[in-house]
């Protein structure tokens, strides 16, 4: 039996989600996705969630159909990382709505279903600042003190500067990160920035996450985030894939994670909020209070962005 | 018992081929020891290894114990591991991961139908009592000296009763002294068990010492075979006279010949020697007399018909020593008792026994 | 790999050739399924990496609908882009630099321990294999600890002593401290090989030298080192494909100075991070990697052929004469010392340390360790660990050793081609063969991709590491010993049971257990093939690290340490028995 | 010119300590050829490796030419690139990178002050000349068959003209008839060029046939050292004896001892013999009666004073026979012609020199 609270909807998809007995689930990452098996299972006991996190599951995915497993049933992903796998028709239309989506959350005819953001904000280590030591501006981080301080993920660095770079235009947003690598010596790391936090080898995490900096404190780590006047936000998106072994469990499993209640588990165990508007989540009011502009990732903008993207992403290896 | 006939074998090399056996005939009479003896590359091994089974021949058959083995033309080849043989390498090839029971053992294991474990025992202790190793069967290979390595593997190589016996160089990875002693007791012990042998060796002092049949070969053919008194004192040419323990080699002239008898003048106009000769040589033929250290003695004083010459160097040799003596651009080699008092420069006179001398037309 | 003191010189064993007709039937089946094996495991990937590159668009499959043949890939990448101006050199600089320290590294130890008198020889033996044992990444991590420019321990040391101001004085991201860390890195294999070519020199070579009136040092650089030439370049050569084909430490050490070498570079088509892997890119810049490595291994074998040429065969009078190291006892020791502290203790205490407390200095506690047996993951990946280096290694131990056995011992046509195809491998980097074995599992879908056996079949490629090792065994190994045991009445099988098997234990062993190694901590092959069925220890690492959890993923290095370290004891007596053995 | 006193080495091995120089003391005059000769392991090696200063020794004193290049006790070692020596070993050591010149030249390429260019090409092809090898000058030297490379490495060690030249069982890896060659060849060149040799071997003949001085080691001991003549002549012990070709021993009891001749009783009481012997042996001492097999004739008829045997086996060598003889347990060997007619099982009688026997209490 479902737990009580669990709408009549979810509670018709549950039982027929029961025959499948699991459901897989694949995401970019472990933090996205790792607290749902214990939470889905309060709800839910008779399903259970496996998961995979991994940056590359999108090619993971299309190699693994094309080799004839079908392992899958919920793809999670970027809106970004979603399109070479909506692109070859991997993923199933379905009517969301009827589970609460919006109009604004459909993507592709209901291949894809919005459900929460990556929201980017500079992290610091409080051991050596404090919030008001960071500015609210990214250019002001162009500032000589910070020489010798800063590190960035080589994956998402270039990704804040396709966000900026809409704002900022191409130009400026090259200018400014070429002076924070060559000049502010900002360090750019393939391993995880974390280590450099904690080891006290840099102080501040410029290409970071509010969900990074809720992970690394839940890993003991203490830093907080700043808002930025900018806060570039990445679209997250639920679909269900094709020929899934668990095509129901996969339903059910979606439809949960659209509800208000798995949006605010979102929040408070992965740190990652859905912000747009009429969202009740405290980072979305702590975004609108600081009065900051928030740029999203839609599919308009897509292409422009992974333009600048690429090129940005060049820069930042030493190739441009 | 082993029948050699027409064996031909050609190895592809880097460079083209090489025809290491040009057509070898021989025929191992039951219970005989036949050598085959030659230098280094003349073919003997690849003989062995083709009666073996070890290398196929290009032409010719073998057969053992009146089974055909070989037959290049009738496309007859039976693999080693069939052929009734038993085989001594120069190596041993003791097989070192194995204790010595267990080295002997072995092709009493390997044999089908399967032999029963006591009988294997037996078997092997035998062997190894008849090489004298039968306190040594737990002994590792690899803690034997050189000559118990040589004993194991004689009864490895007899255990199975083989019908044919080949060893190739058996002796010659041993000391000078434990050679000597090894190979009175080979020669004993095939003598006991009777089988037929087929020996191969580039020594000439070991082939005249056992053999019953010596055959030497150069070049991939057998030049000359025979009883070894036989080869030793009637070579058939200059390279088998001096493969066969030293020659000295003396010009001359026929002067005239009569009644088997050859009658030359030395160069140098010192003196003539009538030898015996097979063939017919016309009067003023150059010719080169052979004769052997032994076979003429060494004076001190002037002596009647023998030929002066300076002594050159004398080898002691502990039983006796070489007395080197030159006469023009020849170094002449005899055998002197060592107590003789002679030193380098004397002048010396070498007696010629003629009975014992050979001729080949020069 | 002692030269057997009786005079067989090594023309003679190779010479004779066994023909097939004593193989028997059960003889030819092993030996051509052995052959087929070798062509399979070695070829198909190579074939398909050959085909990827000519196959287009860059971001399909090289077979999936829509894919054509094209030149596009070849083009894209060596025209167009920054691969000559900036990916080359770099990689030249790199890989001549960590090169060169790797070979005087490995160089001066293994003669300090093969031809000195340094006190504890066995010992420093062993310790100085270790850093066989720590992968790539966790040595990266290490390194990064000590020698960060604000934070690295032994620049806060250094700063302390020396009264500096922070950042430095060593700033480890920087082309010297990317070839200082990957030359270290590189040292225990070289080690290896040179170790055992100082072994077999007869020292009476050099000492004919000092009684020609030669000083030390003359005779080293005159005697010794011209008679190591070719045991000295062939180690040179692998170490330089080595280095082409490393990618941790570029990419965790050489990506924060910006410096982009071949192996990164591959690794980034691979991986884009935004769009699908670029494969015919990838195999694009693949294929001068092989020309390369084809060029590299060609004058290679014609060293190892000399080499065969140049073993000197020794008598009666070998010994191993010893240096006395004297005075130089202590800075050679302190020189061996330096390297341990760097490549094996450091490394290993870091990485210890961080497994029990994440990195801060907070507490010690078992937290990561917990959470890491509690991960689902976790068993079934050391299940996989195990199942995948030992069957893989015993397969390319066992196909590897027939395959020595073959090519030295038979004469038949294609052998030369099967000496090449097994010894190609050596120069496939794992990127590639992973990849390529990927690629022929997708386009011929047999039901093995996503499954370990794909991993097990993916790994086997390193036929080359078996065949040398039985190779150099087997010429030991005098073909009279096989032939004493046919005329015996011994078959083929019962000769290759019975007699080469156990005669090959000792290298097979080291065989197995090197590459037991190599496929325990292998990390490339298991990333790109991997599924939910067939996660191993080092992919769980990388997952652990990518998702911040630094103490896990400390944890898992511990473990794959502590699981390898008896292994390294085992690979020690095997090498040195066989030195022994003479 | 190389004087050894006391020296002693001892070796660190897995068991403990092994001492394998127990005290050697021996002097090499001026352009003598002294040859150290004994059974594997006896100690050879390590005594010319000291003087080569290639080990260092635990004790006593080394000096060549009258400079002291080793002495223990005042801590003097001077390193092997210093001492004035030539150096040839058993595995020839012929750098295999460099071709014959280059081999040869090296010992003056390396020498300080330089020897100029041409200066080296003079005396390089010099030494070429000695060993005949100037035609190989290029050749590289893994082109080189055994005894072409045992030639370089002579050229190599003698360039420098060194004082002291030391070998090592240079002829050991040659084919017999090879090693006879160069055994000559060997002689000639070192009486040539009148170098002072130390010569290491572990066979009697070259001992015999090269020597001045022969010393049998043993045990880390020199046992006996003298000319050759006079160690096979007079061998000190049955030991010596027997490594110094085949004795025959007989059993006896002294019958009777004056004026330096000894009485024996053989035992069987067939005969007694007159032995000229050192030592006072008391009357009925058991005693060894020793002598070659040379040193007796072999009859088939009856012989006054000849000891009555049965032929065993005539071994038939070439150049002479070796009759081997049963004397109850014991087996006699003699030399006897070729052509004697025995067989086995025929009696023979065996004269001894008397005076040619040795004596030695059992
Ligand atoms: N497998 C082979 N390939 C090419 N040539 C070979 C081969 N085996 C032997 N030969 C050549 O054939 C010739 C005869 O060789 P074989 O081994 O029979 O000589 P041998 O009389 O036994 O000499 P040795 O006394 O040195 O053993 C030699 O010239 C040798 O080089
Ligand atoms: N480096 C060493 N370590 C330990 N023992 C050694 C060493 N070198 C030689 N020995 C031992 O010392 C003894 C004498 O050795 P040496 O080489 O002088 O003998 P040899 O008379 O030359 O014998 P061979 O005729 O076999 O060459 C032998 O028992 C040998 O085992
Ligand atoms: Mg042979
Ligand atoms: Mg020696």
């Amino acid at each position: 039996q479902p737990a009580a609270g669990v709408s009549p909807q979810l509670a018709e998809l549950y039982e027929k989600a029961k025959p499948d007995a699991e459901v897989t689930i694949w995401a970019p990452g472990a933090p996205s996705v790792q607290w749902i098996p214990a939470e889905f299972a309060k709800r839910f006991p008779a399903v259970k969630v496996n998961w995979l996190g991994d940056q590359q599951a999108s090619s993971r995915l299309i190699a693994e159909k094309r080799a004839g497993r079908h392992a899958v049933d919920v793809w999670t992903f970027s809106l970004g990382g979603t399109l070479e796998v909506q692109k070859r028709g991997l993923l199933e239309k379905f009517d969301w709505r009827q589970y609460g989506a919006q109009d604004r959350d459909i993507f592709w005819d209901g291949e894809a279903v919005a459900n929460h953001n990556y929201v980017y904000a500079p992290i610091f280590a409080k051991s050596k600042l404090t919030k008001e030591q960071v500015p609210r501006a990214w250019e002001a981080l162009l500032d000589p003190q910070w020489n010798d301080k800063l590190v960035s993920d080589s994956f998402l660095l270039p990704r804040l500067g396709g966000y900026l770079a809409i704002d900022w235009g191409f130009d400026r947003t090259e200018k400014w990160i070429k002076t924070l690598i060559e000049q502010r010596k900002l360090l750019v790391a393939t391993s995880p920035v974390a280590n450099f936090l904690k080891s006290g080898e840099r102080q501040l995490a410029v290409a970071e996450s509010v969900s990074g900096a809720f992970l690394m404190n839940r890993d003991g780590l203490n830093v907080g985030y700043q808002v930025m006047e900018m806060v570039p936000a990445t679209q997250f998106v639920l679909g269900a894939v094709k020929q899934a072994p668990h095509p129901n469990a996969g339903r059910l499993l979606i439809a949960w994670l659209l509800s208000p209640e798995a949006k605010m588990l979102y929040e408070e165990l992965a740190g990652q909020a859905d912000i747009r508007a009429n969202s009740k989540s405290p980072l979305a009011q702590e975004i609108k209070a600081a009065g900051s502009k928030v740029i999203y990732e839609d599919v308009e903008t897509m292409n422009q962005r992974a333009e600048y993207y690429r090129k940005l992403v060049a820069i930042v290896r030493g190739q441009g | 018992m082993l029948t050699v006939r027409g064996l031909t074998k050609t190895y592809a090399t880097a460079d083209g081929s090489f025809q290491a056996l040009k057509g070898i005939d021989f025929d191992v009479p039951q219970g005989g020891f036949y050598t085959l003896l030659g230098e280094s590359g003349c073919g003997k091994s690849t003989t062995l290894r083709c009666v073996a089974g070890l290398e196929e021949p290009d032409g010719g058959s073998i057969s053992i114990g009146g089974h055909v083995v070989a037959d290049v033309e009738r496309g007859a080849h039976v693999p080693t591991f069939e052929r009734d043989i038993g085989l001594v390498f120069q190596s041993y090839a003791i097989w070192p991961h194995m204790d010595v029971f267990a080295n002997v053992a072995y092709p009493l294991r390997v044999q089908r139908p399967r032999v029963a474990a006591a009988d294997i025992k037996a078997r092997v202790m035998d062997a190894l009592r008849l090489v004298g190793m039968e306190s040594y069967a737990t002994r590792p290979a690899t803690k034997l000296s050189g000559g118990q390595q040589q004993r194991v593997a004689f009864a490895r190589a007899l255990v199975r009763r083989p019908k044919l016996l080949l060893l190739d160089e058996p002796l010659s990875n041993l000391d000078a002294k434990l050679r000597e002693q090894m190979r009175f007791e080979l020669q004993e012990l095939i003598a006991r068990t009777g089988v037929t042998t087929l020996y191969v060796t580039h020594d000439q002092s070991e082939a005249l010492a056992m053999s019953d049949t010596v055959a030497v070969m150069s070049a991939g053919r057998i030049v000359q075979s025979g009883a070894p008194r036989e080869v030793y004192g009637r070579p058939v040419d200059r390279t088998v006279a001096n493969f066969l323990g030293s020659a000295n080699i003396l010009r001359g002239k026929v002067v005239d010949a009569q009644g088997g008898l050859t009658e030359v003048a030395l160069d140098g106009g010192a003196s003539t020697v009538q030898v015996p000769s097979r063939a017919v040589l016309s009067r003023g033929a150059p010719v080169d007399v052979i004769f052997r250290p032994e076979d003429a003695t060494t004076h001190l004083d002037p002596v009647d018909g023998a030929i002066e010459c300076a002594v050159e160097r004398i080898v002691f040799q502990g039983g006796m020593s070489e007395c080197q003596l030159r006469l023009g651009p020849v170094l002449l080699r005899t055998v002197v008792h060592p107590v003789m008092g002679a030193r380098p420069g004397d002048r010396a006179w070498v007696a010629i026994q003629p009975e014992r001398c050979i001729l080949f037309a020069a | 790999m002692a030269v057997q003191a009786d005079q067989a010189p090594v023309v003679d064993v190779a010479r004779r050739k066994r023909r097939r007709g004593q193989l028997g039937l059960a003889g030819s089946i092993v030996v051509a399924g052995a052959a087929a094996a070798a062509i399979y495991l070695v070829m198909a990937p190579l074939l398909a990496l050959l085909a990827t590159a000519f196959r287009g668009p860059s971001d399909l499959l090289p077979f999936e609908p829509g894919a054509h043949w094209t030149f596009g890939n070849l083009i894209d990448v060596y025209v167009n882009t920054s691969l000559v101006s900036s990916v080359l050199p770099n990689t030249a600089i790199f890989v001549a630099g960590s090169v060169t320290v790797t070979f005087l590294t490995a160089f001066t130890l293994a003669w300090l321990v093969e031809r000195t008198d340094l006190p504890w020889r066995t010992t420093l033996f062993t310790a100085i294999l270790f850093p066989l044992l720590v992968p790539g990444v966790v040595m990266a991590f290490a390194w990064t600890l000590l020698f960060a420019p604000n934070a690295g321990w032994i620049n806060v040391a250094l700063r302390g002593v020396l009264g500096l101001g922070s950042p430095g004085p060593i700033n480890i991201f920087s082309m010297p401290g990317l070839i200082l860390c990957q030359g270290i890195a590189s040292v225990p294999f070289v080690f290896l090989l040179l170790g055992a070519a100082m072994r077999t020199m007869n020292p009476a070579l050099e000492e004919a030298s000092s009684a020609s009136g030669a000083r030390p040092l003359t005779t080293f650089l005159r005697v010794t080192l011209p008679v190591l030439r070719p045991g000295v370049l062939a180690p040179l050569i692998l170490a330089t494909l080595v280095a082409l084909e490393q990618f941790e430490m570029p990419l965790i050490i050489g990506f924060p100075a910006r410096i982009n070498v071949f192996s990164t570079r591959i690794y980034f088509e691979l991986n884009p991070e935004d769009e699908l892997p670029a494969y015919g890119k990838a195999a694009a810049v693949a294929l001068l990697f092989l020309v390369a490595a084809v060029v590299l291994l060609a004058i290679y074998n014609n060293l190892i052929k000399r080499a065969d040429r140049f073993v000197t065969v020794t008598g009666k009078g070998y010994r191993p004469t010893r240096y006395p190291l004297g005075r130089w006892r202590v800075p050679a020791l302190l020189f061996v010392g330096f390297y341990l502290a760097v490549g094996a203790i450091l490394p290993a205490v870091v990485l210890v340390w961080t497994s029990f407390s994440g990195g801060s200095n907070e507490s010690l506690n078992l937290d990561a360790y917990r959470a890491l047996f509690a991960d689902r993951r976790f068993w079934p990946a050391v299940g996989n660990t195990f199942l995948v280096a030992g069957l893989s290694a015993g397969l390319i131990t066992l196909v590897g050793a027939l395959l020595a056995w073959q090519i030295l011992r038979l004469r038949f046509p294609g052998r030369a081609l099967l000496d090449v195809v097994s010894f190609m491998s050596i120069g496939i980097p794992s990127v590639i063969a992973g990849f390529a074995v990927m690629v022929l599992h997708l386009t011929i879908p047999i039901g093995l991709y996503g499954t370990v056996w794909i991993l097990i079949l993916a790994y086997s490629y390193r036929l080359a590491v078996s065949t040398r090792l039985s190779r150099a065994s087997l010429m030991q190994i005098h073909a009279e010993l096989e032939e004493a045991s046919a005329a015996s009445g011994g078959r083929w099988l019962d000769t290759v049971r019975r007699v080469v098997l156990p005669l090959l234990a000792p290298s097979l062993m080291a065989s197995f257990v090197l590459l037991f190694i190599v496929g325990f901590r292998e990390f490339t092959i298991p990333m790109v093939l991997q599924s939910e069925d067939n996660w191993v220890l080092s992919v769980i690492m990388w997952k652990l690290q990518a998702d911040r959890q630094t103490a896990q993923a400390a944890a898992v290095g511990t473990l794959i340490l502590l699981f390898v370290t008896p292994v390294i004891f085992v690979l020690r007596r095997q090498l040195l028995s066989r030195q022994g053995d003479s």
